[in-house]
């Protein structure tokens, strides 16, 4: 069985293999390869998963050793998969999703001449995620993780001729660079400290604890502080976030796809994969679960302002994914509820944004809010689907969300302490500002008048619906938005299938599980009556109103971006070009210098050359009589 | 170590002269001066050459006496080096006149060789276009006309050439194979004029340019005249220090293993001053003829100014010959004094080298420029000469065989680069020679490597042998300062790479003439002999090591 | 005697040189033929040298020795140890390429132009320096390595001199000057390199007596050769200098960004991938072997350098607007990289440094050469004079790409395996500069990708919209190329196997052992 | 008379021959001052011959004279043919070539 885990990668890979080398040859037949191949990726995953069923709860870790991979003296990287309980979850989330989106893509897809490429990207963000979350050590890890950097740049720029979709990749690349570097610099730590870096020796299991227990505790924070910092990047979380809302220049299912499946995720799995580490450093976890709280209010404010209803999303998924590292930093209280709510939020998450490409398909890729309205009649399943979707996210009892966000700020609050209140308050409240943006966006689109004129060439957008290729994956993710919380919480299944590799431990809650929900559920009908009262019931501006200072603020992301242009572009710019001038000048500026000067110098010496024969016999002379000084002085000496 | 110990490193044991109390007869051990005697020989058949053979037929003639005596010279060189007489037959022949040992018969071969590609060099006649229909040389077609004038104008069309030539370079050879091995301070002072003044009638006699020829020739004879007379004074300082002319004697006195017979003579015998005094000028002497800055300001313009022919043999043949008497006063006469020569020459090596390089970066002349080069390297051969071991004789040995190839390679290269008004030796005349005459720029370049001391040519082996020399005997800023020096040598090298190579060729650029056999044996010649001795010196190495020892 | 191999593989290329430059003007092609020819029968030499090669055998193997000057000392000594037996694979696998990518960079300009291009002489020089540089890998006489690597610069001299690229933005006056000043500063630099170090052989002959690596490197193992500590520092400062130089190690830097501008991109090829690996190289073996002592003083003030260069050698990349600056630029935040892996004494860093030595040769050629291409193309090498060139050359820009992206180093591809050996080994023993050195990851994902977003993407500019994509010359070129940085990075074994086992003797003659874990020191 | 007087008298000449030679431009008195100080040369050889009662001294005097006189040969042609073509015979204006 365990042989099959390579298959699990070597899936996608192929198919990327193939679609980008095989040219133009393989266009009319390119993306049904790719999604064929990522649903045998899924088959393969579904094989692995009935056969872990069938194991023990504490046999269900298997490992696949291909071959040693950097082999030097005292560092050993081998290329090794680990399947357990964890990765299994990732593995079925990654390639289901993956797969639907890719069948989606198929109609999204179909007039773009470079399709056949897109699949090929596509196959490649899959097999990049699936390595990151099958690696055995932290090394290969990282290779899947730069991997899903890779593959997102590629994706999201796919769009080249855009000049801002070329810098959305770009810079997307740039900040997961960032917070690679921390992976790297966590992975030195890794080795400096224990030698290695596997997770095996290092993380160890439930019955015997690895090295990380060994290690002091200022060593283990460094390393579970760069760890954040990394998950910092891929998530998407503060300070470095700010690539997420520019990634909505690629085409939405890739949206889909880096926001529900892949990628994001990518932070959260690195969490709780690392418990061990984290479990030792209570203060790097306190840092965690502050920039998940501080990631989840920001999130949901930036979406509450934004008029391009990808970008509103994106604000939602930065805000989701806050829940999930808000989750993780909790410790074992919360790491079952991080993944419960991340394989939630794929569901509904992808729903909705493949529910906002539908929109998009029939709008000729129109993105601004204010120029919908009145959708929901003509696009019955994009709309049934996306009110779904909508419902999970915002936590509607009985739906998936509901489920996971309640755990999750249940947890917050057994934290304890003045943390516990400050952590789930926030939880909370973003939980209402979700329903409020969230029903701002369904509201916009879907009700109200229409909204949409001609654009410049005059043509008029004929709002259709979709193509079954895209409402079939659309409609089988509104059902897991709807059923897996309930599926997942009823009998603490999934807790009880994640715990014997993330650990579990019960909280002491200052507020009963009931209260929570209580709370929840009353911010949550105060989040959808705020909304509707200013989006339902008045008509929407087609032009943004000049909005008040806090909505202008979340419309540029609170200013994060010009912040960054600031200091770190126009600096950087400033830096280098400064630099360019001390190379010319001064480094260069040394060496011709003195070359110049030795040339001065021959410039003067040569004019003692003056030509006259009488100024030569001085030379000799004063020469002689120096030489004759010279040797009598030497002797005097 | 003891003066006797150290001085006994590099010298053999050779009975000393007692002192000469009345004119004994004259014993001549002709054989080992055959070199010597069939060169001086020859130039005298020049002579009557010249006097009675017909005037057409006088080059064949003098070239064919030449050829032969400088041939028939090296092979008596050759044959004595064979018979041992480097080696283990070291000894001092004719009365203590001339030493025959390692040395003397390596800078005789040496000289030799040089001389036979200089005379190709010499009796080069088809570079100037053909006048009346008259094949003519570099030399002026008859001396003692006034440029422009009538007669000369008359002298050209006749055809007439300076055949004198010939026999004036056997003499300067002469002279040269005397001058470093000379034993006594009177041969070596004969020497220097014998080879002195055919010099600086040569320097006259360029057919083209003659006014600058004649300056050259007024300024070489100046200076060299006044530098003879230093010399001379030195001569008898020295002379009056040791009572004897003999370099044994003066050697055993500078030990101090002669106690003043005479109580009178205390004060002049012994006198350190005469003797230091004396030794500084007498060096100063021997540093003018290799250019050591500050005794170099006649080399760029005599260089410049002299027929190209001579002044390739010049600047090689000269400084072989000096440098070689220049080892031999300080190894042989003066070892128990180094403590106080060698930090004066530390500062005269240091100054020519820096001096040489950075004076050069600006020249615009290509035969200034190598003359510059040349005082550079005088440096680079200082350095070796201060060594004070072994090494350092035979390093410098074989630097001054590697240099003097390559020196006059060289000029024969720059003979062949002409425009309307002669030799084109203005350094812009030779941009895009490259592209023009590839051949020719490449040997140049060749040239121009081994003399900037670029590995696997003999530049490069010369250089590593003086400085490893120079390194070994203690003077390692001497060699950080060749090191240095080296580079800025390196630039002016390169530029002039640069400018045959990489620049765009002039539309009225020079054209290259096509040589006969005699220039391009010289050069095909330096070119063997630079590319042999930067690949495999190993023999060569070895020969100048075992002539490393010199007779006392 | 068994057959030399090592003298044979060097003297293919010499005696290809000479043949190729004796072809008749007139046979351009069959120059370029034979060259190719001779290039590839050395690939299968140094092949042989590959398989001949016993990681586990003696640590200098194939070994040859015959006398050469013996008054110096000097013997003509020759073997390989694993490091060695890399670069001349690398050397030898990419002159072909680099043949392949100049085939018409020699041809004679079209007529009116009044430059001089003689092709046999360029694809002669080029089989020169192959042959020089082979010989300064072989070579464990100190003698016999500096003779090599000082000729080396005569035919690269005139390679970068002689030959430029066919159309310049200032005109071709413009553009001799500039190349005749980037080769006489190459040059000069190297020269005052190299001499610089002769100075310092000649002092180790002083000191040693002769100039066998092994014999010196024994001598001082055993205690028979003892140098004084300031001798030692300054015969160190004299090799480190020249091979600084040559490496090149910032400040000595400036000449590499003029000479690969102005060179052809083969050229310019040449010198980062092939004869600046000799610079390191020979720290390496030179620096650390002969002087373990005045190495390990040096280290700080070495890693500081390299660090620097890492860090602002990206940061100048960042800054160019010449596509062959930026990838010199580049470049030199690599050789950073290299220095600080060979400096950082432990097992990691100088696998990592010796890998990335072969690793940046295959990736800088490959991204060179693409550039290369597309400069030939559109005749500038301005990156503003670019734009959209994924559109009407996809395969073109994909290749551009993955070269970029094994500049920065992304795993999966060979770079990553080494640069992360090199990180990692240098962290063991100084965590703060290894922790420097990595944002040095974050500008080479900056340089690369705005070089790849200002050149291929965006809007299609007029000038590049009739541009063709890659010919099946190019494309044979660049594919194997890329094959082998993606093998090498999933699969770097093979190399590091023969690595590993020079780096542990290397090692061993410094006498550093690697800091051990803090959870095994602990226990 | 002390000999050393002798050997001041060599040395003021050739002093003063030096001076000569740095401060005349003409070429034949520059060439005479030359002579000056070969002679006084002899005279330094004459008197130490005396000093140390052998005769290599004065025999070498005999030499510089035949030296003198071959330098007088090829002098006077040299600054002759200069002075015929230039129709000068200083020396300072033979300052063709410089720099």
């Amino acid at each position: 069985m365990e042989n099959l885990i390579a298959l699990l990668i070597a899936a996608p890979l192929l198919g990327a293999a193939v679609l980008l080398v095989g040219g133009r040859r393989l266009d009319a037949v390119g993306h049904w390869i790719g999604t064929v191949l990522a649903a045998a990726s899924f088959a393969v995953g579904v094989v692995l998963f009935t056969d872990l069923l069938g194991r023990s709860a504490q046999d269900r870790t298997l490992t696949q050793h291909l071959y040693s991979w950097i082999p030097v003296e005292g560092f050993q990287a081998d290329v090794a998969f680990r399947l357990d309980q964890l990765s299994m979850t990732f593995v079925l989330l990654i390639t289901g999703v993956g797969s639907l989106i890719h069948l989606y893509s198929i109609g999204y897809m179909e007039h773009d001449e470079r399709r056949r490429r897109f699949f090929g990207y596509l196959n490649l963000f899959l097999a990049a995620m699936l390595l990151l979350v099958l690696a055995d050590n932290y090394l290969l890890l990282y290779v899947g993780w730069e991997g899903v950097g890779l593959a997102s740049y590629l994706l999201i720029g796919f769009w080249q001729h855009k000049p801002s979709a070329a810098t959305a990749a770009k810079k997307a690349f740039l900040v997961n660079r960032v917070g690679d570097m921390g992976l790297s610099i966590a992975i030195m730590l890794m080795f400096t400290t224990f030698g290695t870096f596997a997770f095996g020796p290092v993380l160890g299991s439930q019955e015997h604890p690895g090295l990380a227990g060994d290690a002091t505790g200022g060593k283990l924070t460094a390393i579970a502080l760069m760890l954040l910092l990394a998950a910092c990047g891929k998530s998407a979380q503060v300070p470095l976030q700010s690539w997420l809302g520019d990634a909505m220049e690629g085409p939405t299912p890739v949206s889909a796809l880096i926001h529900a499946a892949t990628m994001v995720t990518a932070g959260v799995y690195l969490i709780v994969r690392s418990a061990a580490i984290f479990n030792g450093s209570p203060d790097a976890q306190l840092v965690v679960t502050v920039v998940g709280a501080v990631t989840l209010l920001f999130g949901a404010i930036v979406g509450c302002a934004k008029d391009d209803i990808k970008k509103a999303l994106a604000g939602s998924t930065m805000s989701q994914i806050g829940y999930m590292v808000l989750a993780a930093g909790l410790g074992p209280i919360g790491y079952v509820f991080a993944i419960m709510h991340l394989v939630t939020h794929g569901f509904f998450k992808a729903g909705l944004f493949l529910g906002a490409g539908s929109v998009m398909h029939g709008m000729n890729d129109e993105v601004d809010m204010r120029k919908y309205g009145g959708l929901r009649k003509y696009m019955p399943v994009t709309f049934a689907t996306f009110s779904l979707g909508y419902l999970a996210i915002i936590g509607f009892p009985g739906l998936s969300g509901f489920f996971s966000k309640d755990k999750i700020i249940e947890a917050a609050f057994a934290k304890g302490g003045t943390e516990g209140w400050i952590l789930g308050g926030a939880a909370l409240l973003g939980a209402a500002v979700t329903a409020f943006y969230m029903t701002r966006v369904m509201l916009m689109t879907f009700f109200g008048e229409k909204r949409w004129q001609p654009d410049e060439h005059g043509h008029e957008p004929h709002p259709h619906e979709s193509p079954r290729s895209m409402t079939i994956p659309m409609i089988v993710l509104a059902f897991g938005s709807v059923f897996a919380g309930g599926l997942f919480s009823i009998g603490d299944r999934f807790l009880n299938w994640l715990e014997p590799v993330t650990g579990h431990a019960e909280g002491d809650s200052p507020l009963s599980p009931m209260a929570v929900t209580l709370i929840t559920t009353a911010l949550l009908v105060v989040g959808v009556a705020l909304a509707y009262a200013q989006y339902g019931r008045r008509p929407v501006p087609v032009v943004a109103p000049r909005g008040s200072l806090l909505t202008r603020a979340a419309r540029r992301d609170l200013y994060q971006d010009d912040f960054n242009h600031v200091v770190l572009v126009r600096g950087g710019e400033h830096l280098t070009r400064s630099l360019v001038y001390v190379d010319h000048t001064l480094v260069d500026g040394v060496v011709n210098g003195t070359a110049a000067s030795v040339g001065g110098l021959s410039g003067r010496l040569r004019r003692l050359q003056n030509g006259f024969a009488r100024s030569y016999a001085v030379s000799m002379f004063g020469g002689a009589a120096l030489l004759v000084a010279a040797t009598l002085l030497m002797r005097a000496v | 170590m003891s003066a006797t110990a150290v001085h006994s490193l590099w010298t053999t044991a050779a009975t000393a002269a007692g002192p000469i109390s009345k004119i004994e007869t004259p014993k001549i051990e002709y054989g080992q001066l055959s070199p010597t005697l069939i060169v001086v020989g020859a130039a005298i058949i020049g002579v009557l050459v010249e006097a009675f053979v017909p005037r057409k037929s006088r080059y064949y003639a003098q070239l064919f006496v030449s050829a032969v005596a400088l041939v028939a010279a090296f092979a008596a060189v050759i044959a004595l080096a064979a018979g041992g007489y480097g080696t283990t037959k070291a000894h001092i022949a004719a009365m203590g006149a001339i030493a025959v040992d390692g040395p003397s018969l390596f800078l005789q071969g040496t000289i030799l060789l040089t001389a036979l590609v200089g005379l190709f060099t010499f009796a080069e006649r088809r570079l100037d276009p053909q006048a009346h229909g008259n094949r003519v040389d570099s030399f002026a077609a008859q001396a003692a006309s006034v440029p422009g004038s009538d007669s000369e104008k008359a002298a050209v069309k006749a055809g007439f050439t300076t055949t004198e030539v010939f026999p004036l370079l056997l003499f300067a050879v002469s002279g040269m194979l005397v001058f470093p091995s000379a034993n006594d301070l009177l041969t070596l002072f004969v020497a220097l004029e014998v080879f002195s003044l055919p010099l600086y009638l040569l320097c006259a006699l360029a057919r083209r340019k003659r006014l600058m020829s004649q300056e050259a020739a007024v300024k070489y004879f100046l200076l060299g005249a006044f530098a003879s007379a230093f010399t001379l004074f030195g001569i008898a300082l020295l002379y009056g220090y040791a009572g004897s002319m003999s370099y044994a004697t003066i050697a055993q006195v500078v030990d101090g293993r002669v106690t003043s017979v005479d109580p009178a003579l205390a004060g002049t015998m012994g006198n350190d001053a005469l003797l230091l005094v004396g030794v500084a000028l007498l060096a100063m002497g021997l540093l003018f003829k290799v250019g050591a800055v500050p005794f170099h300001m006649w080399t760029p313009d005599v260089y410049q100014g002299a027929p190209t022919p001579v002044t390739g043999f010049m600047a090689a043949a000269t400084k072989v010959a000096a440098f070689g008497a220049l080892l031999r006063l300080l190894y042989v006469v003066l070892p128990g004094l180094r403590w106080d020569w060698r930090p004066v020459m530390w500062g005269v090596a240091i100054i020519t080298m820096l001096g040489g390089a950075i004076v050069a970066i600006t020249q615009t002349d290509i035969k200034r420029l190598l003359a510059y080069s040349s005082i550079a390297h005088a440096g680079f051969i200082l350095a070796g000469v201060i060594a004070t071991t072994p090494d350092g004789v035979s390093s410098v040995l074989f630097y001054l065989g590697a240099y003097s190839f390559v020196t006059i390679g060289a000029f024969a290269v720059v003979t062949l680069v002409r425009d309307a008004g002669g030799e084109a030796t203005h350094l812009s005349k030779w941009a895009g020679l490259g592209r023009r005459s590839p051949l020719v720029a490449a040997v140049f370049a060749v040239f121009l490597l081994a003399f900037a001391g670029i590995p696997l040519t003999s530049g490069f082996a010369g250089k590593f042998a003086v400085f490893r020399a120079a390194a070994e005997g203690g003077a390692a800023p001497l060699v950080v300062v060749g090191v240095i020096s080296s580079a800025i040598a390196a630039f002016f090298y390169i530029r002039v790479i640069v400018l045959m190579f990489f620049s765009e060729p002039k539309p009225e650029g020079p054209t290259v003439a096509v040589p006969s056999p005699l220039t391009m044996t010289a050069i095909a010649v330096g070119v063997a002999v630079t590319l042999v001795l930067g690949v495999a010196p190993q023999y060569f190495l070895d020969l100048a090591s075992q002539a490393g020892v010199f007779v006392r | 005697m068994s057959f030399p191999l090592l003298t044979a593989t060097a003297a293919l290329p010499a005696v290809g040189a000479i043949a190729t430059a004796a072809v008749p003007a007139a046979r351009r092609n069959a120059a370029k033929a034979l060259a190719l020819l001779v290039s590839l029968a050395t690939l299968a030499l140094a092949i042989v040298v590959l398989v001949r090669f016993d990681p586990g055998g003696d640590r200098y193997q194939l070994t040859e020795s015959h006398a050469w000057i013996k008054e110096f000392g000097v013997r003509y000594e020759l073997g390989v140890d694993g490091i060695g037996v890399a670069l001349i694979a690398l050397t030898a696998l990419l002159i072909p390429f680099i043949v392949l990518a100049g085939w018409h960079d020699a041809d004679p300009l079209e007529t009116g132009s009044r430059r001089w291009r003689p092709t046999q002489g360029f694809f002669a020089l080029i089989l020169a320096v192959e042959a020089m540089v082979i010989l300064s890998f072989e070579a464990t006489d100190v003698f016999l390595f500096y003779v090599f690597f000082e000729a080396m610069l005569i035919p690269m001299y005139f390679l970068i001199g002689g030959f430029g690229d066919r159309a310049h933005e200032h005109g071709e006056a413009a553009a001799s000057t500039q190349r005749s000043y980037a080769a006489v500063k190459f040059l000069l630099y190297n020269l005052v390199g190299g001499l610089i170090m002769l100075a310092a052989v000649i002092g180790l002959y002083v000191v040693a007596g002769n100039f066998s690596l092994q014999e010196i490197v024994q001598a001082r193992a055993n205690g028979s050769l003892h140098m004084a500590t300031s001798t030692e520092r300054w015969l160190f400062l004299g090799f480190f200098f020249a091979f600084a130089v040559k490496a090149p190690l910032w400040p000595l830097h400036t000449w590499l960004p003029n000479a690969m501008g102005e060179a052809t991109t083969p050229v310019a090829v040449l010198i980062t991938a092939v004869v600046d690996k000799v610079g390191t190289f020979a720290m390496l073996r030179y620096c650390l072997q002969l002087f373990p002592e005045a190495s390990k003083w040096a280290t700080p003030a070495i890693l500081v350098l390299a660090l620097i260069s890492i860090i602002y050698g990206a940061l100048l990349a960042v800054g160019q607007r010449d596509i062959k600056r930026l990838v010199a630029y580049a470049s030199i935040s690599h050789f950073g990289f290299i220095i600080l892996g060979i400096f950082a004494m432990t097992s990691q860093g100088q696998s990592g440094a010796t890998l990335y030595m072969v690793n940046h040769g295959i990736s800088t050629a490959a991204l060179m050469l693409v550039a290369g291409f597309l400069i030939s193309r559109r005749g500038s090498r301005l990156i503003a004079d670019y734009g959209g060139v994924q559109k009407v050359a996809p395969v073109l820009a994909g290749t551009f790409l993955i070269g970029g992206l094994a500049t920065l180093s992304l795993p999966g591809l060979a770079p990553f395996v080494s640069e992360f050996l090199v990180l990692v080994g240098t962290f063991a023993r100084y965590p703060v500069i290894g922790i420097i050195a990595t944002f040095g990851i974050v500008l080479a994902a900056l340089y690369t990708l705005v070089l790849y977003q200002r050149t291929m993407t965006g809007p299609v500019k007029a000038e590049v919209e009739a541009m063709p994509d890659l010919r099946a010359r190019e494309l044979l070129v660049v594919a194997p190329l890329i094959v082998l940085l993606i093998f090498l990075g999933v699969y770097p074994k093979p190399v590091t196997d023969i690595v590993n086992p020079a780096v542990k003797q290397t090692l061993s003659d410094v006498q550093k052992k690697d800091p051990q874990p803090e959870v095994e020191a602990a226990k | 008379m002390n000999p050393v007087n002798y050997l001041y008298l060599a040395a003021l000449l050739f002093t003063i021959g030096a001076t000569g030679v740095l401060i005349r431009r003409n070429a034949i008195v520059v060439f005479m001052c030359i002579e000056l100080m070969l002679n006084a040369c002899n005279l330094a050889f004459v008197v130490f011959s005396r000093m140390h009662g052998n005769l290599d001294g004065q025999i070498i005097a005999f030499f510089t004279m035949v030296v003198a006189a071959a330098e007088v040969v090829v002098g006077l042609a040299i600054i002759v043919s200069l002075f015929r073509s230039r129709h000068s015979a200083s020396v300072d204006d033979a300052s063709l070539m410089k720099l």
